[in-house]
């Protein structure tokens, strides 16, 4: 069901670990629905330089994960923002319908984490943090078991 | 890693013994003959069929003309279930269940409470097992059905069937018990046991997918699922799956000559998986009860891991088994068998089912616990919850 | 006598092919997995089941997302007619179909009058046909569904169904065909017939026993029939009979490349039978219709002797063919489809159907006629309704 | 489905034919049912001295009808009273049960050629004649399916 690629980033993920003093670390899922994803940022001069995750999930969290590390490490932190869980799917050569969420979920981790840094760095209010993160289980539904 | 793929995953189908798909092999090209038709070739598949019946019959202490064949386990429920309620929807419209059933099961039920049956569906203790206090009270003069599964599917618990039946029995109410998984692995007796209805699925014996069972006690009001032809004496229409058939009646020939040596077999593999596992790997609780319990099937949870991930990464070495992980199961939530015996969402998410059969050995057993505990620390490394867990050591995040 | 089996009952059902055995052959004992597994094992399965999809929506011009296995033809007419009855009764409760349908058909619906539906049964013709025009005046404002077979398995005569399937789509109707007998014998598309659902089974094109599927037209509102896991997207539980799916691919993939060819060929042989048995054996009628009828099948009523007997006489020398007879159809009652056709009870007992396959020859029919002539003579010889024929010639008895 | 000795009595039945002149000639069933059966005797001395069969019907019918001549050949007219249909069937190894009306018919052929023998002697009035012939299109329902 899954991708080579995918496969290749679940067996041997990038980037994983934690990062000491991070300047943005964003955490997004909760254990009921069964995944959560936890990202560091390294960021200097507006531009990432180093991303680590740890992910409690399935097969899919974890590539998307490893992926999303890869995607936005170099990137500014504009560019970051715009990186949508298509994308992700998309350099992993896709994903099975039913676990399309797990791509949402990259793109929220990495949201997160970028809000967090701004707000430390004084550039956005609380009141911005994003909180899609709670809604996922129900997104899923209409998804899954499409792939026979 | 090994050489060859270590089968776990017995509990959700087995390979065709080689002597079962030799018993099945005429029954494609040479002996093809449509058991209704009144020639030699008719006549012989159907003297096929009238065999492999005798054969499951004298597996269930029944009579021949109490089984009928059926496409899968899950239509033997389906009939079984909608068939009682269908016929005796004039006495009553009230069924009793448990919250472990199969969902051949529990989405029969929930069909039928949309159609206007009333479902009690019974919880279950921690290890799975139903309270007969508790189904005694749940009877009401308009109850028509009770349906509970002989041993769980996923947790391997067993029921007390012959009390559940003796409690049936006296109230006049019918027993229907889903066997799928039970058949080949514990010994049963419908008489004994006060059973009325009886499904069983050939794939879990070692038979092939595609062909099932419905012991119906003769004298039980039940409507016909499929209608059609004359075929199963009017009780299941459609042309008969004659290779499907004998391969059925001859896997479950097998297994009951067989039944105490593998059920032993099964119980010693366990038992190592299980004390190997307790004394490796940290963090983790053994689901369903200790003895009331399928011998060959052991259901751990992991804590701080997702269960499609240890599968995953088990299949890489080699190592097939199976989760009841939401990811796995179709799902929206992990299974509800592990929410029923009350497990919290996210332990349940982290759960393991590994179920042995005829080929596993203890080499197997060795080379799953050292995988197990090495893919396991791998994972809980990923873990942003284990992290938690380190960093707060000591204060339990689930309770 | 011939020195083998002379087998001309192909509408009953057909030998599996050896290619399709093959391609069966390694889901039995090694690529056994559950396609609901995620390991590679169970992946497989799945890959195989999705290819087979493919070939049964390319044979029928239909999506793959269209097409759901079943256990059989019954159970995808069971599931066509329950189905749509079930998910349609809030708009209506009427259900238009032919008194020559298969029993699979007849009998849901004579089960679905007793739940409160009403069910008109269009007559036929002489030749088996309907009248498109009285199905037009029987659609009523309530009318859910049409259900009308392809091909009638007994005398074969095919329905106009483009021209129904128009009528339907054009009122707004669903309509379901059986296509059972029809599949590999000649061309479907369910998009130039209209058709919304259709129902065919994998035994009687070289197929596998106890596999069938059901096409299902996208935006169609059907209930399930059978319960249980998320298997065929949710709309069929039940673990995969995944040879069988497999075996059903394989055969519709060859019988639809061949079918030109297959067609012409049985043509020929039904040609031929006809011809020579109208110039042997007097007093005989054939049934269905000259033209529009399946290419292999040829149904004959003998006056003045009974059908077993006829069939009984032809296995002995090795031909092996079916017959309308009470005696044979395990009811009290000739063929329904021969009395629908307006045959007198008497004349009805005496029919015989034969339909020719891939292995029949010229040879076939040469001893077919032969054999048959002299069996007909004796058994006449035998009947006291011949004797007193004979006797008061000319005055015809039957009318 | 049938026994070798029904399979041989229709393969190869006994006594087929008419009796010119015969002393009693019954038959019973009908088309609409699907069998006739047609028997005649010869009867000297209150003794069956022949007995030959016309029988249009299944497999099962024209073996009884065989068989049927074979027993009463030779008894005298109250012996041939007396056989049942058991009897018939007995002697041919038994039936599948959804055949056993076929046997009914061959007592009723036998009695219903005795009364017609019993007739023309004048040893009983029309009325006695056996009138069960009917029924047995119904008689069947019960049995049909029973093997399987
Ligand atoms: C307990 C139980 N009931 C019913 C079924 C359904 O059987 P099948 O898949 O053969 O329809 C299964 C297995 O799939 C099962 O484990
Ligand atoms: C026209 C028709 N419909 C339905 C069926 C039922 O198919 P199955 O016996 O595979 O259930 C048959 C054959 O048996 C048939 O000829």
């Amino acid at each position: 069901m899954y991708s080579d690629k995918v496969m290749d980033h679940f067996a041997n993920p990038r980037n994983v670990g934690e990062i000491e003093g991070a300047d943005g670390v964003g955490q997004v899922g909760n254990a009921k629905c069964g995944d959560i994803m936890k990202m560091y940022l390294k960021i200097e001069d507006g531009k990432i330089t180093d991303a680590k995750f740890k992910t409690f999930g399935c097969g899919a969290a974890v590539a998307t994960s490893s992926m999303a590390t890869e995607l936005i490490i170099g990137k500014t932190v504009d560019e970051a923002y715009k990186i949508t869980n298509a994308a992700v799917a998309e350099a992993l050569d896709g994903l099975p319908p039913a676990k399309m969420h797990c791509s949402n979920l990259a793109e929220e981790a990495i949201q997160a984490a970028l809000e967090d840094y701004k707000l430390k760095n004084g550039l956005t209010d609380e009141a911005d943090v994003c909180k899609k993160c709670c809604k996922r289980c129900e997104d899923v539904h209409d998804l899954i078991d499409e792939d026979m | 890693m090994s050489d060859r793929l270590i089968y776990l995953d017995h509990a959700a189908t087995t390979a065709v013994k080689p002597e079962v798909f030799e018993a099945m092999k005429p029954y494609f090209t040479e002996l093809f003959g449509n058991p209704s038709s009144i020639y030699s070739l008719g006549r012989t598949a159907k003297k096929a069929i009238s065999e492999a019946r005798e054969k499951v019959a004298a597996a269930l202490n029944a009579d021949a003309k109490e089984i009928f064949f059926t496409g899968s386990g899950t239509e033997a429920d389906n009939w079984a279930i909608k068939g009682v309620a269908y016929a005796n929807r004039k006495k009553g419209k009230h069924i009793i269940t448990t919250a472990i059933e199969h969902h051949a099961v529990l989405h029969t039920c929930e069909y039928l409470e949309k159609e206007g049956f009333e479902v009690t569906y019974l919880p279950v203790d921690e290890n799975g097992l139903i309270c007969t206090k508790r189904l005694e009270k749940a009877i009401r003069p308009d109850t028509i059905l009770i349906t509970i599964m002989l041993a769980n599917n996923e947790i391997g618990t067993i029921q007390p069937i012959e009390e559940i039946g003796e409690i049936a029995r006296q109230k006049g109410v019918i027993f229907h018990t889903d066997a799928v998984q039970a058949i080949g692995n514990v010994k049963i007796d419908v008489k004994s046991m006060n059973v009325d209805l009886l499904s069983l699925s050939a794939h879990k014996f070692y038979g092939p997918k595609g062909v099932g069972a419905l012991y119906i006690r003769k004298g039980i009001n039940i409507t016909n699922l499929m209608h059609g032809g004359a075929q199963e004496r009017k009780r299941r229409a459609s042309t008969e799956n004659v290779a499907g058939i004998v391969g059925l009646g001859k896997a479950i020939e097998i297994a009951s000559n067989n039944i105490e040596q593998y059920n032993k077999k099964l119980l010693a593999l366990s038992q190592k998986a299980i004390e190997e596992i307790s004394e490796k790997i940290p963090y983790i609780k053994f689901n369903g009860h200790q003895k009331l319990r399928l011998p060959g099937t052991v259901n751990i949870s992991f804590r701080f891991i997702e269960g499609e991930s240890l599968l995953l990464m088990l299949d890489m070495k080699g190592i097939l088994a199976s989760s009841g992980s939401a990811c796995t199961s179709g799902s929206l939530d992990p299974s509800h068998v592990l929410l029923a015996i009350g497990l919290p969402h996210e332990i349940a998410h982290g759960s393991l089912r590994i179920s042995f059969g005829e080929e596993s050995t203890e080499q197997d057993v060795s080379f799953l616990v050292e995988q197990l505990s090495l893919i396991v620390e791998r994972l809980r490394g990923m873990s942003p919850l284990y992290e938690d867990f380190v960093k707060n050591e000591g204060r339990n995040l689930y309770v």
